[in-house]
C-alpha cells in the first residue's frame, strides 16, 4: 500500500471550505449550551433565592411598610435619611466594627496558634483538632445561655474563679466597657475551631521540602521557619479565612439576642440585631429594609476592601 | 519539620506542645462542660454558690426523659436529619455541575456567573427572609418540608468550594472520560464527584451544622410541630417569662449536638482533607 | 353537618401541654368543632410575627392566644373582632360564669378585643432563709416599700455575695407600668398625645428604683435570666418579679430554701397592676366561625378551661370567679399561699398598655434604658423622668 | 482502519498562534511521531484530533470521514495521556469497562441500579468482562484487575492506560507523551512493548514526545514541529541524517550538532573555525553559511588541514561505551563535541590539543535562513518506503 | 573545605530499613554521586548529611568533626533539592538572600520592623545584597533578581536553587536530582554547567540520581546503591566496564546488557545460548553462570562459532549514529540486543539471520550469587586518580 492511496477523496470537495467554520461555530455553541445547562439550575436558584430577593428587600426600603399593615406608601429615601441620622444605628455600626476588629485577627491568631501547635506534633491530634471545633458545631442559642451562667455577676465561674484568685470581677454582660469585648470573646470562641481547621488543611499542602530548604539556609528557628515558609505559604488560606470570619463575625446575631438584647443601652447593639428588631420586633418593616441594605452595603464594601487589600500582600501559588 | 519530630514525646517541646493545648481545651470545654453538668442536676442544684461538676443526686435520667418526652424531641430530630440530607444533597446535586462548568468548561457569561456566586457568598440568608417567605407562599409550599429546603438547595459556598477543588483535577481525566464515551453530565456524576469525595464530606459537615443549628428559618416557614428542626426541642425549655428549666434544657441541648460530633469525629480525616485540596489552595 | 375546623395558634411553646389539654376537652364537650392546635410559638413577639406574616398570605388563625400586650397592634392592623356582643350575650345568661376581670384585661379603648385566659401580675419573692436570718419573722414579711427596702438591707451583706433585694425593671415597660398604675395614675393623657407619668407618681417611681439601686442592686445590674439564677442560687434576698416565675423558683428552691410571696404594694386606693399573661383573640371575620371561636374563648375562660390551665401551668387564672369560689378552684389556690397574693391581685388587674404609633417598640426599650440609668445610679430620679418623658413624647405619632 | 488527513489546521489561544496552517497525511497502519520541544503545540495538535479541542480554522479526515465537529466519542480514536488520567477511585477492570460500557450499553442499561435488571444487560456485561480481562492478559495486567491506580507502579499504570485505549479496539490511537513518568530503564522498556503493540495491532498510531531517542527508535515517520509548525516529516534516519531545515538538525541529536558559522570563499570552499570544510554551494563568494557536524562524525586525525578542527580539550565525559570531548576551538562560540568510541580513543587529557577530521560528505550546509543547502543532484537520502522496512 | 567520612549509617523508618550500613569516605573537593533506582534511599542518606534527618546507627563526619547531632545550619553544607523548593513568595534575590541573613544578622536583626534600625543591619545587608549580585552575575542570572520563581523557567529555577546553595560558600555541595525536573536538552545543557561548577569551586560534591547518564558524564567516582546498600564504589568507566555485581552491570548501560544463562563445560569454555563463550572460571563444570554482554560489544561476523550468537532480526531502532538490532536468539528468554554503529552496519531486514560476534575479554562474567568472575590476576580498570583527570 501506498501512502498516496490511502488518503480519502475529500479534499477535491470544493463545498469543504465553506462547511468547516460552520461546523465548528456549531460546536462551540454546542459546548456554551451543554456548560450552560449545567450551571443553568445553579444560575436560576441564585437568581431567585438570593438576587430576587435582595432587589425585594431594596424595593421594601423606599416604602413606609409595616410588617401585617395592608397598605403602604412610596417614601423614596426618608428611610435611608432616617437611618443615617439615628443614634441606635450609628451605636450600632461602631460596635459591629469594634466586634469584628477584634474577633477576625483573635479568630486568625488564635486558629493559626492552634493549628500550628497541633500540627507540630504528631500524638492526639485528632483529639486536639475534635475539641477546638466543637464549638463550631453547637447550637449557639443553647451555648448562651452556658455562657450568661458561666458570666454572671456573683455566683458565676468566671467572676468566682477571678475573686479567688483575687483579680478584679466586672458585670460582664451589663458594663458597656466589657459587654462587646465579652460577646468578641464568644464570637472568637465559636468561630476558632473553624479557622483552625481550614489552616490545618493549608498547612498540610505546604511542602516539607520547603521547611527543609529554610532547615539548610539556617532558618531552623521556630521564629525564622514560621516567617520564611510557613506565614506566607498560608497567605490564600489566611485571606479565605479572614473572609469568612469576617461575614461571620458582620452577622453576629444570636449572642446579641440572647444574651444582652443590644444592651445594656445600645452597648452591644449590632447590625443584623439591629435590622431585626426593626424588622420583627418593632415591626417596622420598610426602616429595617433601609437598614438591611446599608447593612448590606458596607458588608459588600468592607469585605471588597479587604480582600482587594490583602490581596495584594498574599502570594499565589 | 524533621528535626522537631524527631524530638520525642518526652521532649520538653512536646510537653509544652500538650500543655498549652490541653489548656486552650479545656478553656473552650467549659462551656459544654458546664451543659453536661446542667444537664444531670436536679432543679434544687442548679444553680448554688459553689460548683461541682458531679450533682449530689443524680437527676440525669429525669432531665433527658423529660428532654425527650416534653416536646417531641426525637421527631424534630428525625426532621432535622430528614431536612439535613435533603438539603445537602440537593446542594450537591445543584452545585456540583455549576461548579464543573466554572471549574472546567469555557462559555460565555462564565465570569458573570463565578461573580454572583461570590457576591452571593457575602449575603447573609437572614435579611431576605422576608421575601423569601413571600416567594414560599406564592409557590405554596409554606408548612412542608420543602419549604425548609428550597431557599438553601443552592449553596454558594458549595459551588465555590466544589469549584476549587475540581480546579486541581486534571484536564486529561475530564478528556479521557470524553474519549471514553461519557457525556458531561456523566463526567459530573461519574469522574468528578467520586474524585472529590473528601470536599464533598467536608462541605457537607459545613452544611450539616448550619442547618441542624437554624431555627431561624424553619420558623418562619413551617408552623406544623411535626415539621419542626431539632433546637426547637432546646426552646421548649426556654421562656422569658416563667423561666428557664435549666436541666431538661441542657439535658436537650447535649442530645441535639451530640448527633454533629459524633458525625464529625467519624469523618474529620475527610473533613481537613477535603478542605486541602479545595478552599485552601 | 360538617364539623367546623378552628385553628388556634398559642404561644409560648413551654406550655403546650396546657393547650392540647384544653383542646381537647373542648372537642369532648363541644362535638361540631375541631381545634387544630398551633403552639411552637417560643414567645408572644414569635407568635405576633407569625402571625402578621400569616396575615400577608391570608391564612391568619380563627382564634389566637397572645401576650396581654398584644392586642392594639392588632386593633391598629383592624385584625381582631370586637367580642362586646358575644360578652354580654354570655355575660346575661343565667349560668355564665365569666368574671368582668375576664374581659377587663382585653378591653382596649372602649371595645373588648379580648378574653383573658391566664394572668401572671407583679410581686415581691423572699427568700425566706435569708429573711428569718436576717432576723425578720416569715409570718410578717413587708407590704410597703419602705419595709422591704429596709428588709433589703438587713438582708445585704456583700461579704457572704448575698444581694438583699433587685427589681426587675426589664420585662418590656410592665414593671414601668406597674409603678404608675399603682399609684393610680395614668400611663398616657386620654387623648394619648403626653404621657401621663411626668408628674409625681413618675418621681415617686424613679426615686423608689433608685432606692432599690442604693440597697445592692446598682451593683449587680443583670438581665432577668440571671437575676433569677441568682434568687434561685439563694443568694438574693427579695426579688420583684413577675408571678409566673413562682413555678421555676419553688423547684429550683426545693430543698434549699424557702420561697415566700408577698402583693406587689400598692399606693393608691384606685390602683390598678397589669395583667401580664395570655389573651384570646379573634382574628376570623366568618361570622359562623367567629361563633365558634368565641365557644372556644369561652370554655377557656370557663371554670373547666381555667381549671386545666391552673393544674397545668403556673399561671394565675384570669376569671376571678373562678378562682375564688371554692367550688372551683378556690380550693385549690387556697392550698397554694403563695399564689394568694395574686387571687387578690385579679380584681384589680387591667390590660397592659402599649404604646401608640409605629414607635411603640422603641418607646419600651426607652422606658427600660432609662429605668435601668437610675437603678445603677448613673442618673438622678428627676433627670431621668425629664429625659424619659422627652424621649418617649418624641416617639409618640405626631 | 482508518488513516489521517489533517488540512491547514490552525489554532490560537486568545491571539496566540498555536498551530499554523498544519498540514500532513498519515497513512493507515503508520507509526507517526510529532517530535517537538515542550509548547510548541503538539498536545494541541493531539487534542484536535481527538475532538477534544477545536481547531480554529482546517479540517481532520479520519479515514474517508470529515470529523469536524464530530464529538470524540464518535471518532473512533484512543488516546493515552502523558498523566494517564486514570479514574482514581475505580478498578483497573472498571477503568478499562467504561469505553465498552459507554457503547455497548444503552443509556437506560448504565442507569446505577435500574441498569442491571434490563434486558441485555447481564449479557452484555459478562462480554464486556470478557474483553476486558482478554485486553489484560495480553498487556500482562490480568492479576492487578482488581486494583485501584494508586496501589499501581508508573509502569503498571502505563499499562492500563494502554489497556483502556486498546480494549476497544479503535482505528487510530494517539499517545501523548505516555512513557515521560516513567523512569529512564522503564522507558527504554515500554519503548519497545509500544512499538510490538504497533506491529501487532497495525493500526494508525501518532504518538507525541519532546524525547528524540522516542521517536528515532519508533517511528515510521517523524514530524518534527517547532512553534506550531510543521518542519520536516520524514523517517527517523532521514530526519537525523538529512533534515531541511537548521532547526530540525539542531533538534535532533545528542550531544547537539555542533554548528559554525561559515563563509564562503569560493563554491566549493568556506572558512570556519580557524580552518576551510568543502561545500558545494551555489552562491557567491562571502555568502554567510552555517556548516553542521554530528559529533559522531568527527574522528581524530594526527594533524591540522581542510576539513579538520584543532583545539584544546576542555572536558572529557565517559558514557560507557562512548566518550563525548569537548573542544575549545579559536573562532567559535560554543565548544565543539565531539563523541568518539571509547575503547578506540587513547587516554585524552584535560588541556591536551586534538585534530578532528570530518569526512565532507558528512558534512550539512545551511544557509542564512536556515535552509538546508544540499549538494546538486541529492534529493535527500535514500530511504525504503515504510512497508518495506517494518513488517 | 572538607571531605566527607560515614560510617556504617543504618535507617529505618519504623520497621523498614531503608539503609543498611553504608560506610563511604569522600575526598575534599571529590564529586561523588549517588546512583540508584528509585525509593532505594538515595535521598535518604543525602538528608542524613545534611542533617534533616537521623540516622538510626553510624556517624557522619564532615572534615574532621563529627557531625552527628549538628543542626544543618551549622554543617556547613548547602543543598539543591529536587523540587528547588525556592520560597515562592520571594524574589530571587530574597530566595538568595536568606541563608546569608540566617547567618550574618542576628535574631535581633532579623525581627521584621524594628531590626531595620539596629546598628549594624544596613551595613551587613548591603553587603549581602552584593554577595547575592555577584553570585547571581556569575549564574547568569543577574537580570531575574526580580522575579519570583513562578516568573521562572524551569532552567531558570534551577540555577537560582543553585545560587542559593553558592551564595554562601559552603564546603560540601548536596544536589538531590536537581535536573530531573528538566527537559532532555536542558539536562544536558545543565549537566555541564553543573560540572563546570564543580570545577570551578573545587568543593565537595555528592550529587543523587538516578540517571545514569548523568552519573556516568559528571562524577569523580560514582556510588551504586539498591536497597540501602552501597554495591560499588568506583570511577564511571570502571563501574561500567569493570561491575562487581551483577546488579550493577544490569543497572548501568543503556540499552541494558545482555545476560545469558550459562553452564560451564570445562575451566575455560562455557555454554549459552546454542554457543560456547570463552571464560576464565575456577569453578566445576556444571556450575551456573551469568555470561554478560553490553550491546555494543557485539560485532557482525559472517558465520557462526564459538563467542557468536546467531539469531534472527526481530525489530531495529534508528538512533541517529547508532543501530539497535533486537534479535530473537534461541534460548534466550529476552532478545539479545546489539549496538552497532549506523554507517557500518549494512541494511538489516525484519527476519533476517544476523551472526553476532563478541571478543572474550568484553564477557563479564557472573557467579550464581551475582558476583562478578574476574579473570586471574585482574583487579579492576585502569582507572586515574581524580586530580589527574580533572583538571
Ligand atoms: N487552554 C489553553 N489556553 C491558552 N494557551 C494554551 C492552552 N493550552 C495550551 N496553550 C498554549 O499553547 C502552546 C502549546 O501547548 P501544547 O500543550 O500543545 O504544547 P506541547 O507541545 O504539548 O508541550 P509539552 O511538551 O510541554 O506538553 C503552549 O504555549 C501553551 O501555553
Ligand atoms: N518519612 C518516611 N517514612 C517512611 N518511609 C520513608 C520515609 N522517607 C522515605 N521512606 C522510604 O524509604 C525508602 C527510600 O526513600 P528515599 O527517598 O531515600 O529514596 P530515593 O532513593 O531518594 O528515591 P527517589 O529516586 O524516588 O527519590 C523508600 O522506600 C521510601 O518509601
Ligand atoms: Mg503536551
Ligand atoms: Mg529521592
Amino acid at each position: 500500500m501506498t501512502i498516496a492511496s490511502s488518503m480519502p477523496e475529500r479534499a477535491a470537495d470544493p463545498t469543504g471550505a465553506a462547511v468547516v467554520p460552520k461546523m465548528l461555530r456549531r460546536q462551540r455553541i454546542a459546548e456554551a449550551f451543554v456548560a450552560w445547562s449545567l450551571a443553568g439550575p445553579a444560575l436560576v436558584l441564585l437568581v431567585t433565592m438570593f438576587f430576587l430577593p435582595v432587589f425585594a428587600v431594596f424595593a421594601i426600603a423606599l416604602t413606609d411598610w409595616q410588617f401585617g399593615a395592608t397598605t403602604l406608601s412610596f417614601i423614596g429615601m426618608a428611610n435611608f435619611r432616617e437611618v443615617l441620622a439615628d443614634e441606635g444605628f450609628r451605636a450600632s455600626f461602631a460596635n459591629t466594627i469594634f466586634y469584628v476588629v477584634i474577633v477576625v485577627p483573635g479568630t486568625i491568631v488564635l486558629g493559626l496558634a492552634i493549628a500550628l501547635l497541633i500540627e507540630s506534633g504528631k500524638s492526639c491530634r485528632a483529639f486536639y483538632r475534635a475539641i477546638h471545633f466543637l464549638p463550631f458545631m453547637a447550637t449557639l442559642t443553647a451555648m448562651a445561655i452556658a455562657w450568661e451562667a458561666l458570666l454572671h455577676p456573683t455566683i458565676g465561674l468566671v467572676n468566682q474563679t477571678l475573686a479567688g484568685l483575687g483579680l478584679p470581677t466586672a458585670n460582664w454582660l451589663r458594663d458597656e466597657n466589657t459587654v462587646l469585648p465579652v460577646l468578641a470573646i464568644i464570637g472568637i470562641w465559636q468561630n476558632l475551631g473553624y479557622a483552625m481547621v481550614l489552616f490545618l488543611a493549608g498547612l498540610k499542602s505546604i511542602p516539607q521540602d520547603l521547611y527543609d530548604a529554610a532547615d539548610i539556609d539556617g532558618a531552623d528557628l521556630w521564629f525564622d521557619r514560621l516567617r520564611t515558609v510557613t506565614l506566607p505559604m498560608l497567605g490564600p488560606v489566611t485571606m479565605f479565612v479572614f473572609i469568612v470570619v469576617a461575614l461571620k463575625a458582620f452577622e453576629t446575631f444570636d449572642t446579641v439576642q440572647v444574651l444582652t438584647q443590644g444592651g445594656p443601652g445600645h452597648a452591644s447593639e449590632m447590625l443584623l440585631y439591629t435590622l431585626y428588631r426593626e424588622s420583627f420586633e418593632y415591626l417596622r418593616t420598610g426602616y429595617g429594609a433601609s437598614v438591611a441594605v446599608v447593612f448590606l452595603f458596607i458588608v459588600v464594601a468592607l469585605t471588597l476592601i479587604q480582600a482587594r487589600v490583602m490581596d495584594k500582600k498574599v502570594h499565589y501559588q | 519539620m524533621s528535626t522537631s519530630a524527631t524530638h520525642g514525646l518526652g521532649s520538653p517541646a512536646a510537653i509544652t506542645r500538650h500543655a498549652i493545648l490541653l489548656i486552650t481545651g479545656a478553656l473552650i470545654l467549659i462551656p459544654f462542660v458546664w451543659m453536661v453538668s446542667l444537664s444531670i442536676k436536679p432543679p434544687g442544684e442548679i444553680f448554688h454558690a459553689s460548683f461541682s461538676f458531679w450533682p449530689k443526686q443524680f437527676y440525669g435520667i429525669e432531665n433527658y426523659t423529660k428532654a425527650l418526652t416534653e416536646a417531641p424531641l426525637p421527631r424534630y430530630m428525625l426532621n432535622g436529619v430528614f431536612v439535613c440530607t435533603m438539603i445537602v444533597a440537593a446542594q450537591v446535586l445543584v452545585c456540583a455541575p455549576a461548579a464543573y462548568a466554572l471549574a472546567k468548561l469555557e462559555f460565555p457569561g462564565k465570569n458573570l456567573l463565578f461573580a454572583m456566586v461570590l457576591i452571593a457568598l457575602i449575603l447573609p440568608h437572614e435579611v431576605l427572609s422576608l421575601p423569601l417567605f413571600i416567594l414560599g407562599y406564592q409557590i405554596g409550599v409554606l408548612n412542608t418540608y420543602a419549604a425548609l429546603v428550597f431557599p438553601y438547595v443552592v449553596s454558594p459556598f458549595g459551588i465555590f468550594l466544589f469549584r476549587q477543588f475540581f480546579k486541581t483535577i486534571p484536564d486529561d481525566v475530564i478528556h479521557a472520560a470524553r474519549l471514553d464515551g461519557l457525556s458531561e453530565l456523566a463526567i459530573v456524576w461519574r469522574i468528578m464527584v467520586p474524585m472529590a469525595l473528601p470536599a464533598i464530606i467536608a462541605f457537607g459537615i459545613f452544611s450539616v451544622v448550619g442547618h441542624w443549628n437554624s431555627l431561624f428559618w424553619p420558623l418562619i416557614a413551617v408552623r406544623d410541630q411535626n415539621l419542626m428542626p431539632p433546637p426547637l426541642g432546646i426552646m421548649a425549655f426556654k421562656n422569658e417569662e416563667a423561666g428557664n428549666d435549666y436541666g431538661p434544657l441542657m439535658a436537650a441541648s447535649t442530645i441535639v449536638v451530640a448527633p454533629l460530633i459524633i458525625a464529625f469525629l467519624s469523618a474529620q480525616r475527610w473533613f481537613v482533607e477535603g478542605l486541602t485540596g479545595g478552599a485552601v489552595k | 353537618q360538617e364539623p367546623i375546623k378552628l385553628r388556634v395558634t398559642a404561644a409560648p411553646s413551654n406550655v403546650s401541654e396546657m393547650y392540647k389539654a384544653l383542646a381537647t376537652a373542648f372537642e369532648a364537650s363541644h362535638p361540631n368543632i375541631r381545634v387544630t392546635l398551633d403552639t411552637t410559638y417560643r414567645d408572644y413577639n414569635a407568635l405576633v410575627d407569625a402571625t402578621l406574616r400569616d396575615a400577608l398570605t391570608g391564612e391568619v388563625a380563627d382564634v389566637s392566644i397572645q401576650g396581654n400586650n398584644k392586642i392594639r397592634l392588632y386593633v391598629d392592623r383592624k385584625m381582631a373582632v370586637p367580642l362586646d356582643a358575644y360578652f354580654s350575650e354570655a355575660s346575661q345568661s343565667a349560668q355564665s360564669t365569666l368574671s368582668s376581670s375576664v374581659a377587663s384585661v382585653g378591653r382596649f379603648g372602649d371595645k373588648v378585643y379580648g378574653l383573658g385566659l391566664s394572668v401572671s401580675a407583679p410581686v415581691v419573692f423572699f427568700n425566706l432563709d435569708l429573711v428569718e436570718k436576717a432576723g425578720v419573722d416569715a409570718a410578717n414579711l413587708p407590704t410597703t416599700w419602705e419595709g422591704i427596702l429596709k428588709l433589703a438591707q438587713k438582708i445585704d451583706n456583700p461579704s457572704s455575695n448575698t444581694l438583699g433585694a433587685y427589681f426587675t425593671y426589664d420585662q418590656a415597660d410592665w414593671f414601668w407600668i406597674a409603678l404608675i398604675e399603682s399609684q393610680g395614675a395614668q400611663m398616657m393623657s386620654a387623648d394619648e398625645k403626653h404621657v401621663g407619668f411626668a408628674g409625681p407618681e413618675g418621681l415617686r417611681a424613679m426615686q423608689l428604683l433608685k432606692s432599690f439601686g442604693q440597697a445592692g442592686q446598682s451593683k449587680f445590674d443583670m438581665p432577668r435570666d440571671q437575676v433569677r439564677q441568682l434568687f434561685a442560687s439563694g443568694k438574693l434576698g427579695i426579688l420583684v418579679d413577675s408571678s409566673g416565675s413562682l413555678g421555676g423558683f419553688e423547684k429550683q428552691a426545693a430543698g434549699h430554701f424557702k420561697v415566700a410571696t408577698a402583693a406587689f404594694p400598692l399606693l393608691s386606693p384606685d390602683a390598678r397592676l397589669p395583667a401580664g399573661g395570655a389573651l384570646g383573640i379573634v382574628f376570623t371575620k366568618d361570622p359562623e366561625r367567629q361563633k365558634a371561636a368565641w365557644e372556644f374563648l369561652n370554655f377557656a375562660a370557663g371554670p373547666e378551661g381555667q381549671t386545666i390551665i391552673a393544674k397545668n401551668s403556673s399561671y394565675m387564672v384570669a376569671n376571678s370567679r373562678v378562682a375564688t369560689d371554692p367550688s372551683m378552684l378556690g380550693g385549690f389556690y387556697a392550698t397554694q399561699p403563695n399564689m394568694k397574693p395574686v387571687v387578690d391581685a385579679l380584681p384589680i388587674l387591667d390590660g397592659w398598655y402599649a404604646f401608640p404609633g409605629q414607635n411603640s417598640g422603641k418607646i419600651t426599650n426607652t422606658l427600660i434604658d432609662h429605668m435601668r440609668s437610675v437603678t445603677t445610679l448613673k442618673v438622678e430620679p428627676e433627670a431621668a423622668l425629664a429625659a424619659m418623658t422627652r424621649d418617649v413624647e418624641s416617639l409618640l405619632p405626631r | 482502519m482508518a488513516g489521517i488527513t489533517i488540512e491547514k489546521i490552525e489554532k490560537t489561544f486568545g491571539a496566540t498562534p498555536v498551530l499554523r496552517e498544519v498540514s500532513l497525511k498519515i497513512a493507515d497502519g503508520e507509526f507517526l511521531t510529532l517530535l517537538g520541544p515542550s509548547g510548541c503545540g503538539k498536545s494541541t495538535l493531539l487534542r484536535i484530533l481527538a475532538g477534544l479541542e477545536v481547531q480554529t480554522a482546517g479540517s481532520v479526515a479520519i479515514g474517508d470521514r470529515v470529523v469536524d465537529g464530530v464529538r470524540p466519542k464518535r471518532r473512533d480514536v484512543a488516546m493515552v495521556f502523558q498523566s494517564y488520567a486514570l479514574y482514581p477511585h475505580m478498578t483497573v477492570q472498571d477503568n478499562m469497562s467504561v469505553p465498552l460500557r459507554m457503547r455497548r450499553l444503552t443509556a437506560w442499561q448504565r442507569l446505577p441500579l435500574l441498569g442491571r435488571f434490563l434486558p441485555g444487560t447481564k449479557a452484555t456485561a459478562a462480554e464486556i468482562e470478557r474483553d476486558v480481562i482478554r485486553t489484560a492478559k495480553a498487556l500482562g495486567i490480568g492479576h492487578l484487575l482488581a486494583r485501584k491506580p494508586g496501589q499501581l507502579s508508573g509502569g503498571q499504570r502505563q499499562r492500563v492506560a494502554v489497556g483502556r485505549a486498546m480494549v476497544r479496539q479503535p482505528a487510530v490511537f494517539l499517545m501523548d507523551e505516555p512513557l515521560s513518568n516513567l523512569d529512564a530503564k522503564l522507558r527504554v522498556q515500554m519503548r519497545a512493548e509500544i512499538k510490538e503493540l504497533h506491529n501487532r495491532l497495525g493500526v494508525t498510531f501518532v504518538y507525541v514526545t519532546h524525547d528524540q531517542s522516542e521517536a528515532m527508535t519508533m517511528s515510521d515517520r517523524v514530524a518534527v514541529m517547532l512553534d506550531g509548525e510543521l518542519l520536516q516529516v520524514a523517517p527517523p534516519q532521514e530526519i537525523y541524517a538529512d533534515p531541511d531545515d537548521r532547526r530540525v538538525a539542531e533538534f535532533i541529536g545528542s550531544p547537539k550538532i555542533n554548528m559554525l558559522e561559515a563563509k564562503l570563499r569560493d563554491a566549493a570552499l568556506a572558512d570556519a573555525a580557524g580552518t576551510s570544510f568543502t561545500v558545494a554551494a551555489d552562491a557567491g563568494p562571502g555568502t554567510a553559511l552555517t556548516v553542521g557536524i554530528r559529533p559522531e562524525a568527527f574522528h581524530l586525525v594526527e594533524t591540522g588541514g581542510p576539513n579538520v578542527l584543532t583545539g584544546a580539550v576542555r572536558l572529557v565525559e565517559h558514557m560507557g561505551s562512548d566518550l563525548f570531548v569537548h573542544l575549545n576551538v579559536p573562532g567559535t562560540e560554543h565548544p565543539v563535541v565531539a563523541r568518539l568510541l571509547a575503547e578506540r580513543a587513547p587516554q585524552i587529557e584535560l588541556g591536551q590539543t586534538l585534530h578532528l577530521g570530518v569526512r565532507p560528505e558528512r558534512l550539512l550546509i545551511f544557509a542564512a535562513d536556515g535552509k538546508r543547502l544540499r549538494p546538486q543532484g541529492h534529493a535527500g537520502a535514500k530511504v525504503l518506503p515504510i512497508k518495506e522496512r517494518m513488517q
